[in-house]
């Protein structure tokens, strides 16, 4: 194969897996809710769209044809993952606007 | 030729089933007439099929035409024909009396029963252990939504319990199947006797676990105790033409454990060799035993004819479990007797019950039910023919399995068991019919009888007796034609008995030569 | 080339799923766990693509679309049940 | 045939009385059959009488030993004439004894029934033939005794005779089998030709016993004597019947038939002999307190029956003649005295000794005849039972007799025959000397001419027999003991005089004793009453079957406690040991002998992953929608491991079928309580977590005792023929849908069930979902968020098309009908998520029910197809066609296979999803019925 | 690799196993489905671990994994799947009829 | 809940939706990942008979006014931000002071009402630097968005207003 679509692959791959991970890096690291939302909608979502293009790359010269399928898989991740995230925005803030000062007993459970 | 009618048992109510989906939308005697066509036609078939069976050779029947045993092989031998025919016969007439109000106390009642009917058919006819499993679900699923049929909260809590043993069940089925699979490397039952005939020592411990794990399974569908605490309950507060019906779905179990522990785990099987020839007998003596306390102990005729199904598997496996070729006879003698008795005792207490307006299938005293004469009679004749009191079946069924155990290391226990639970019976059915029958209230003796002193007590119509009656008439039927059935059972358990026939049928002679030469010849 | 960037690559996701476990585990709200789930099925994704690059092969691609059709579904289901307890209404 | 008509008319045209209306015709059709009985019966009496035995044998169940089989033994026609003869007056009298309000066509039927049964056991040839006919007289007796229906005394009685004969019938049934077993044959001629076989076999003493057991309570000896006096609950007729010639008799008529084949050992002697005499002794004694003339005449019985016993227990020869002859004497005056007993109670409304008296002015017939009978009954010469009686003293001095039996049974002999002529004298005196009673119920006079028939005839064959023995009963008790004995056969005479003898003297003895005792019976009154609290036998069975049956719900309730928990850790216990057994007992290795592979650190972190997602899932189970997202991390990482693990497909379905089971989970949860309390004891926690780490290691062991090992599998022929046979490169693919295609039939049928129940579940259901969150927080009034909306709007068709893609490639790449169908569904869920069912089910207007039955039917019909080219079921066929500018294409059956699939899947989740949405929303449920959808959608749209 | 797979194979069982021992229906059918998919992993499993093997004939592969016992987890899966959906539905329903969520219908919290 | 109203978009009974039939022809190439004649057929067919099938379920479809702009946009603007700004939001989350970030929202007044247009343009926001979009309000006036670290408000609501609502305003012409 070609070096330079190798270096390609590989670097879409990395930066993919990179991006990823820096998405839940972010999921840990950061403070509250609205905040770790962030990580995982922008992030993971494009690391997976990066992870998508090295593949794309990848059969494109490996395969019988040329390969664009894997562009479909960010294509849905770039619709839904905003979506997944603005539901659990609203969620958040329905949840936080109706804080209750008395917690039941369940809540325990709930936060560890 | 390929004998198109092996799989008429299956694709039949399948097709009838689904045509009853069709329908859900329409008046429901429509869909009375689609299940009941179905289970006459069933009928049928099933009778040709045990014609056939009675001279002709085993049958099988290869789905997709694929060569044995790669593809899904249905067979059809002596016993799998007989029970065919005595779960058509009881099908149609479980029906035809759910027909008459039954089916219209909850939702899709007709498509379900012939659902069951296939999944117990397939169960029967199967020769794939996988398939079995897929069979047994289909079974069991169906039995799921006949059992919670009509609502209730008895009737849903002990469906429920129903419900959970066996979804645990089935799990583990899948377990045993899986390692049968992962050790031998085939599904069909006749290659997995002669795979297992051949497996090398090592592999020993674990067939044999898998065999007894299937029999965990086994036992719990057959009622076998200590897993047989579902029963009672399930049987007793579900519909009484589901009840009937159910007389058929231990003997299920009871048909798959002397199917795979005669085939699979035979006495030719090396390694798997006479695996259940130390357990099964004392296991069935207890359930045997515990359905005896249970059938004295109850005080509802709805639940000693529960308990009496435990007992007739107790019984059943007890005579199944000498593993020798004559006791298997009379085991094939007993079990359509005690099957069709059982269920016509469930359908003979509803008729008492719906006539006893504050005391139901109790045993206490209660106003006398409508018709005296013909339901005393109806009773009378099931109690005679279950306590196993001549000249009906039960005497013929009875003598022919103590005959035949006598020689067996087991016969002691199982005579006495059989004589003492027969002697329980007897004094439990007696007690019931006299408090059912001659133990009256008059109408105004008690605070709840006045509550209820006028409403009208429902008269059956001869088309709510029929069945019940149906049922019982086949009683000296089998007594009288009794030369005929024994010489029949022989046969059948000689097909049993001798995987040889069996897997000669599946997969050719050539196949079937190890276990033949294991076996030392015929 | 590849044969360095494909483990780096799943040490890396691999290292993603532990922190999404993490954050499943550790909560505190609902919320948090519905997002790190989420996440981890967004990242398995990323894995059968990884998955397919390795072995050079083809049929892992339906296994990643599916995951991302099914992981949407899953999320929206599970947000709107802590939003309105019906799922469907 | 004759032969066999003889027990069988009765039995057959038992229903013929039954059918009339008409008092008489019921009276009259019963006799007829009677008497067409007698008459064949008769007929067989050329042969009888020559020594001749004729026999009927026809084979019914071989295999059982079962035959059709009769004969007419010279002991059997004796027992068959009784049995008919006194059954023909037995009718006639019944005919003015059942009283109007009775149902008289119902008794008749009874007792032809029963009747058949007693001549089926006197003339069966078969042992398993006598054995049915003498259930049959268990069952019938039953029926007979509880007549009178609204009586307790009557339905105890019932009760206790079905049970004590019926039980002892079962250890007879163990009997005969035993002996037909040892014998070779259960054929009468042949077992009892088979002595020395029998005598000589180790089952000898258990055969012996359990036979023993059945005649003895048949007959009511010791210790079972108890049933029979509560058996005079019946009408009377019923009783002269039972207590006389039948029923009761059927117990020393069997003991007599096996005199032969079982008699003869010192075994036999001491039980027989033993139980007759204590019942002899002790049933005499009763009797002396009876008051009611009934009971009084049933203890008789019971002694009388001793008596017979006690000879039979004897052996010798002259003692079976003894019991022949006494067995007809007694059926004889017993019958005649219950019928006069019955006309007694008839006439003055009242069967007790204390409050009747001084009858014989108003009753003289009826006085003469008893006394006849009660001559009979107490051995007085004349009657018919002193020659018999003697007959009887004599045997008990018989000289073979030694030890302590020499005495012992000539002074029980008689001290019962002094008991039975006190109670003779008492019942005779008692009622109809003294001053004539005032308050009796009615006013005493003659019965009917019709009544007193058949008394009259009975006491006249006693004064007859009684004077002239040798002409009226010898030929009689000749063929009979003959028939028993056989060769053995002594030579007797039988006359009213044998000149002046010790039996003589023991009978004078008797008759003396007899008198002072009754004389001085208040006194022995007095002390029985203390005694008699210890000699019920009633209320001991009674409170035996009370304690059986409190037992038995003992058990039950242990066992069977309602609490699915129990049940469940019986049966996974019970699983895991008998699956740990064969580990446990044989000492094959575990493991194999295959290498393990080489684990990789990505493999190894997400099966930490499954198993922290798996324990967190049970640690969190409390808070049920945690549980819920933890499973999730489970089914993920399944979901990897399939893919991980070469089986594309698997990972496929594995994650849409988890998303639709959580989708259902969480719908559910909305109803249910959002946690779990805890309420289990910590034993129990401690109990269950035992054994779920049990299983579990169980578990793993067994999967690493597979993993290790090599094996050898039918797959390689999928591998090979799927291309080929199947027209597929995705060989799980063809396996699904042609190799196995049966079991994928069955799978979408459990689909279709599935969807069914729960529809049947739902429908009409209704629950109010809480207002709030688990937190008490009010749900967002925001139900169909405006951008989910917008979005869902344009994924539904590139969904479907992705489907549609799945479904298509399925036989030659990962995918396939199944999982395009839950592609299809969850994205159609995911409208009703969005928009909700009023909005979203008008636009997919299908009857689910009816998708369901279409997939169902496409996937048979694609099966059947192959009928018509004489293949089996499901037989697939591919064909590739070429077509121009398309290229080369592929048509399997498979497809339409799959394509059933799908919609089975499309429907049955759509149902569920519905159903289960529709639970709490009226809107809802009233959309979902099909009939409305399209004026929704009409009314919508306008 | 064995011994993870058979690890995980036994935790499943044992998490099942606890959770189906429970008292209320939610969790029992929690546990029911922990144990479906270790028993699909079983099943699986039967057919022995194959890396890089998938069932789809082609020209370049000679080795295949075991397809049979994936064709049988797939009917597995779909049957366990048909039963789940069917008792969370009775569970709603006996929480209908018996007002509780109790296996055994019983009301109050028997004490602990 | 939207009404449901007469497609406004041309069309007929048979072709109800030929934008949508071209894009999903476009991706069943993509799916199948050939282009042939056969499959070209096949995608149209599928194209074409999806439409058909869930027309019902999209009643009010977006009017493209200028597509060429939408391409623009998307492929431009939008793929450039996605980019930037998550390196941008990496460098955020990896930052060894997490404490510094100044997360807060923002309540963006919105100039259009239409549903799409509003859906597309919060799913932008969400995908571009470091905010989400967390709740349209009932009367679709504002659009509440989270940001991860705003220094500005202002110029943060100033930039999404004219960067992303502008545009799509333009292309869907509302
Ligand atoms: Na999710
Ligand atoms: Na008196």
């Amino acid at each position: 194969m070609i070096f330079f679509i190798e270096l390609l692959v590989s670097f879409f791959l990395v930066v993919g897996a990179f991006f990823a991970m820096a998405g839940s890096i972010g999921s840990y690291r950061l403070p509250d809710f609205f905040s770790r939302l962030h990580g995982p909608t922008k992030s993971t979502t494009l690391g997976v769209g990066s992870m998508a293009i090295a593949s794309a790359i990848y059969f494109s010269f490996h395969g019988p044809g040329i390969s664009f399928h894997e562009v479909l898989i960010t294509l849905f991740l770039f619709i839904t993952a905003p979506v997944s995230a603005h539901f659990l925005a609203k969620a958040a803030l329905h949840q936080r606007l109706h804080q209750n000062p008395t917690e039941p007993k369940t809540r325990q459970h709930t936060a560890d | 030729m390929i004998n198109h009618l092996i799989v008429g048992p299956l694709l039949l109510p399948l097709f009838m089933g689904t045509m009853i989906i069709l329908n859900t939308n329409q008046p429901i005697a429509r869909r009375r007439i689609l299940g009941l066509f179905s289970c006459l036609a069933v009928l049928v078939i099933t009778i040709i099929l045990l014609f056939q069976s009675v001279d002709g050779p085993i049958q099988t029947y290869v789905l997709g035409d694929w060569p044995t045993p790669f593809g899904i092989v249905m067979v059809l031998d002596r016993l799998s024909a007989m029970m065919l025919c005595i779960t058509a016969l009881l099908a149609l007439i479980c029906l035809a009396y759910a027909a008459r109000g039954t089916d219209r106390q909850g939702k899709n009642f007709h498509a379900l029963f012939q659902f069951q009917l296939l999944g117990i058919n397939g169960a029967f006819l199967t020769g794939d252990i996988f398939n079995l499993f897929v069979f047994f679900e289909i079974m069991l699923l169906s039995s799921y939504g006949l059992v919670l049929h009509g609502g209730g909260g008895l009737r849903t809590r002990a469906g429920m319990h129903y419900v959970m043993l066996n979804l645990v069940g089935s799990s583990i089925f899948l377990v045993g199947v899986g390692i049968l699979y992962a050790v031998l490397g085939t599904l069909n039952m006749a290659d997995l006797a002669v795979r297992m005939a051949q497996a090398p020592a090592e592999n020993a411990a674990l067939l044999q676990a898998a065999g007894l794990i299937l029999f965990a399974v086994f036992a719990l569908k057959a009622a076998l105790l200590p897993l047989c605490f579902w029963l009672p309950d399930a049987y007793g507060f579900t519909s009484a033409p589901v009840a009937a019906l159910f007389a058929i779905m231990t003997k299920v179990g009871v048909y798959v454990i002397l199917r795979v522990y005669c085939l699979i785990f035979s006495n030719f099987a090396g390694v798997g060799a006479g695996l259940l020839n130390t357990w099964l007998l004392p296991a069935a003596l207890i359930t045997l035993a515990a359905g005896a306390a249970g059938v004295a102990g109850s005080r509802d005729l709805r639940r000693i004819t529960a308990y009496l199904v435990i007992m007739s598997v107790g019984t059943l496996l007890a005579v199944i479990g000498t593993f020798q070729r004559e006791a298997i006879a009379a085991a094939i003698v007993y079990l359509p007797h005690t099957t069709f008795m059982t269920a016509a005792m469930f359908l003979v207490a509803d008729l008492i019950g719906r006539q006893r307006p504050d005391a139901g299938t109790g045993l206490v005293p209660d106003r006398p039910v409508g018709q005296p004469t013909l339901l005393g009679l109806l009773f009378l004749t099931a109690a005679v023919a279950i306590g196993g009191l001549p000249p009906l079946s039960g005497f013929v069924a009875k003598v022919m399995m103590l005959t035949t155990v006598k020689d067996s290391a087991g016969a002691p226990w199982i005579w006495g068991l059989v004589l003492g639970g027969g002697l329980l019976t007897l004094i439990a059915l007696g007690r019931t019919g006299s408090v059912i029958f001659w133990k009256l209230l008059p109408a105004d003796d008690t605070e709840t009888a006045r509550k209820t002193a006028h409403a009208p007590v429902p008269v059956h119509a001869p088309a709510d007796v029929f069945p019940a009656a149906v049922l019982l008439v086949i009683s000296p039927l089998l007594v009288i034609f009794g030369g005929m059935i024994t010489e029949f059972a022989f046969a059948a358990a000689d097909h049993v008995i001798n995987p040889v026939h069996y897997i000669e049928a599946v997969l050719g002679p050539d196949r079937s030569l190890p276990l033949l030469l294991s076996s030392g010849g015929e | 080339m590849l044969s360095i960037a494909i483990p780096v690559a799943f040490a890396l996701l691999t290292a993603a799923q532990l922190l999404n476990l993490y954050r499943l585990l550790k909560g505190p709200t609902l919320l948090d766990r519905i997002l790190a789930l989420d996440t981890m099925y967004i990242d398995a994704i990323a894995m059968f693509i990884l998955t397919g690059v390795y072995f050079r092969s083809a049929v892992y691609f339906e296994a990643a679309l599916i995951i991302a059709v099914m992981g949407f579904i899953g999320t929206v289901a599970t947000s709107k049940f802590l939003m309105r307890g019906d799922i469907l209404e | 045939m004759t032969l066999a008509l003889i027990p069988l008319l009765p039995l057959l045209g038992a229903f013929i009385p039954c059918i009339f209306h008409n008092r008489n015709l019921n009276a009259v059709s019963a006799g007829l059959i009677a008497a067409i009985s007698l008459i064949l019966l008769l007929l067989q009496v050329p042969q009888v009488f020559t020594g001749d035995m004729p026999v009927y044998t026809r084979d019914w169940i071989p295999a059982i030993g079962l035959s059709f089989a009769f004969r007419v033994s010279g002991f059997g026609f004796l027992f068959a004439l009784l049995v008919l003869g006194i059954g023909l007056l037995i009718v006639l009298y019944a005919r003015y004894y059942i009283a109007k309000e009775d149902p008289m066509g119902r008794f008749y039927t009874y007792l032809l029934f029963f009747m058949g049964s007693m001549l089926g056991i006197v003339l069966s040839e078969n042992l398993l033939l006598l054995m049915v006919f003498w259930e049959l007289t268990s069952i019938s007796s039953f029926l007979l005794i509880g007549f009178w229906r609204h009586r307790a005394d009557a339905r105890q009685g019932a009760f206790m005779a079905l049970v004590i004969t019926g039980g002892g019938g079962f250890a007879m049934l163990a009997g005969f089998i035993l002996l037909g077993h040892i014998a070779g044959s259960f054929e009468l001629t042949a077992v009892l030709a088979a002595k020395e076989t029998v005598h000589a076999h180790p089952l000898y003493p258990v055969t012996l016993i359990l036979i023993l057991a059945g005649a003895f309570t048949k007959s009511a000896q010791f210790p079972f004597q108890f049933w029979l006096p509560h058996a005079m609950a019946a009408p009377t007729p019923v009783s002269a019947f039972l207590h006389s010639a039948t029923m009761v008799k059927a117990g020393v008529f069997l003991l007599a038939l096996m005199v032969p084949v079982l008699g003869g050992s010192t075994l036999w002697f001491t039980i027989v002999t033993t139980t007759g005499l204590i019942t002899l002794v002790f049933a005499a004694y009763m009797a002396m307190f009876k008051d009611d003339l009934k009971g009084l005449l049933a203890y008789s019985t019971v002694s009388h029956l001793g008596l017979i016993t006690l000879l039979l227990g004897i052996g010798t020869p002259m003692a079976v003649v003894a019991a022949v002859f006494h067995i007809f004497n007694h059926a004889a005056f017993k019958a005649g005295l219950f019928l006069l007993a019955g006309i007694i109670d008839h006439e003055t409304g009242t069967r007790d000794i204390q409050r009747l008296s001084g009858l014989k002015k108003a009753m003289p017939v009826t006085a003469v005849l008893t006394l006849i009978g009660c001559g009979g009954m107490a051995g007085v010469p004349l009657f018919n039972g002193f020659l018999s009686k003697e007959m009887f003293l004599a045997e008990t001095l018989a000289p073979g007799l030694t030890g302590a039996w020499s005495w012992i049974l000539p002074v029980g002999a008689v001290l019962a025959a002094v008991f039975a002529v006190a109670y003779s004298i008492r019942m005779l005196v008692g009622v109809f000397w003294g001053k004539p009673a005032q308050d009796l119920p009615r006013s005493p006079h003659e019965p009917p001419v019709g009544m007193t028939l058949s008394p009259a005839f009975l006491m006249a064959v006693c004064v007859l027999v009684g004077i002239f023995p040798a002409f009226f009963a010898g030929p009689l008790v000749h063929a009979g003991a003959g028939a028993i004995l056989g060769p053995d056969m002594p030579a007797f005479h039988m006359a009213v005089w044998h000149g002046f003898n010790m039996a003589l003297v023991l009978s004078m003895v008797a008759l003396a004793g007899g008198a002072v005792f009754y004389r001085y019976r208040h006194r022995l009154f007095d002390a029985h009453v203390w005694c008699s609290r210890y000699l019920d036998g009633k209320t001991l069975f009674e409170s035996l079957v009370s304690r059986m049956v409190q037992a038995g719900n003992h058990v039950i309730r242990f066992l069977e406690n309602g609490s699915l928990q129990r049940y469940l850790f019986v049966f996974i216990s019970a699983t895991l040991v008998l699956g740990a057994i064969p580990f446990a007992v044989s000492k094959t290795p575990l493991l194999g002998t295959v290498a393990a592979t080489p684990l990789d650190p990505v493999t190894l972190i997400m099966g930490l992953i499954l198993i922290i997602g798996a324990v967190a899932t049970v640690k969190t189970h409390r808070n049920r929608i945690l549980s819920i997202i933890m499973l999730s991390t489970v089914g993920l990482v399944v979901a990897l491991a399939f893919t991980r693990f070469s089986a594309p497909d698997l990972a496929l379905t594995q994650i849409s079928v988890e998303v639709v089971t959580i989708i259902l989970l969480m719908m559910a949860l909305h109803l249910l309580p959002p946690t779990t309390p805890k309420e289990s004891s910590k034993a129990r926690r401690r109990r269950d977590g035992l054994l779920a780490v049990l299983a579990g290691g169980g578990a793993a062991a067994l999967a690493m005792a597979i993993l290790t090992r090599p094996y050898d599998t039918i797959s390689d022929f999928f591998l090979a023929y799927s291309v080929p046979g199947g027209g597929g490169t995705n060989v799980v693919n063809v396996i699904l849908v042609d190799f196995r295609g049966f079991d994928t039939m069955g799978e979408i049928t459990v689909l279709a069930i599935a969807g069914l129940i729960i529809y049947a579940l739902l429908h009409g259901f209704e629950r109010h979902a809480p207002d709030t969150d688990e937190m008490g927080r009010p749900w967002t009034k925001d139900r169909f968020p405006m951008i989910l909306v917008n979005i869902t709007r344009p994924l539904l068709p590139l969904a479907l098309l992705f489907s549609a893609y799945i479904f298509l490639r399925g036989h030659n790449d990962p995918g396939g009908g199944f999982i395009a169908g839950l592609i299809t569904a969850t994205v159609l869920t995911l409208q009703y998520i969005a928009s909700g069912i009023v909005w979203t089910r008008p636009r997919f207007h299908f009857d689910n029910h009816v998708i369901m039955a279409l997939g169902l039917i496409l996937a048979l019909g694609t099966g059947l197809t192959s009928w018509a080219l004489n293949y089996p079921f499901l037989t697939s066929t591919y064909e590739y066609f070429k077509l121009p500018l398309i290229g080369k294409f592929e048509i399997a059956s498979a497809m339409a296979f799959d394509m059933g699939v799908f919609l089975v899947v499309v429907g049955s989740v759509m149902l569920m999803l519905v159903k289960l949405g529709s639970i709490n929303s009226e809107d809802a449920r009233t959309v979902s019925t099909s009939v409305l959808v399209e004026e929704n959608l009409e009314k919508e749209t306008h | 690799m064995e011994w993870l797979v058979s690890a995980c194979f036994g935790v499943m069982i044992a998490c099942g196993v606890y959770l189906v021992l429970r008292a209320r229906t939610f969790p029992v059918i929690l546990g029911l489905t922990l144990m479906g998919y270790a028993v699909n992993l079983f099943l699986f499993l039967t057919g022995r671990l194959h890396t890089n093997l998938p069932d789809i004939i082609s020209g370049s592969q000679t080795q295949y994994a075991d397809p049979l016992p994936q064709a049988l987890v797939l009917t597995a899966i779909v049957i366990g799947f048909a039963m789940i959906a069917f008792v969370v539905v009775l569970s709603l329903r006996a929480l209908g009829e018996l007002d509780t969520d109790h296996v055994d219908g019983h009301k109050e919290n028997p004490p602990s | 809940m939207p009404a449901y109203r007469k497609s406004p978009i041309p069309g007929n009974r048979w072709l109800p939706h030929p934008l949508m039939t071209l894009v999903l022809v476009i991706i069943w190439l993509l799916l199948v990942n050939t282009i042939t004649f056969g499959h070209l057929l096949l995608g149209t067919l599928l194209g074409i008979a999806i439409p058909w099938f869930t027309n019902r379920f999209w009643p009010e479809r977006p009017k493209i006014a200028k597509p060429f702009l939408l391409f623009r946009f998307f492929c431009i603007t939008f793929l450039t931000d996605v980019i930037v700004a998550n390196i941008t939001v990496v460098r955020l989350f990896l930052q060894p002071d997490i404490s510094r970030l100044r997360p807060r929202f923002l309540e963006i007044p919105l100039d259009t009402q239409d549903p799409m247009v509003i859906t597309i343009l919060a799913s932008v926001i969400s995908l571009t630097p470091g905010t989400v979009s967390a709740e349209v309000s009932d009367d679709r006036q504002t659009l509440i968005v989270h940001g991860l670290d705003v220094a500005d408000e202002a110029l943060a609501i100033q930039t999404i207003k004219t960067r992303y609502e502008a545009p799509l305003k333009e292309i869907f012409s509302c």
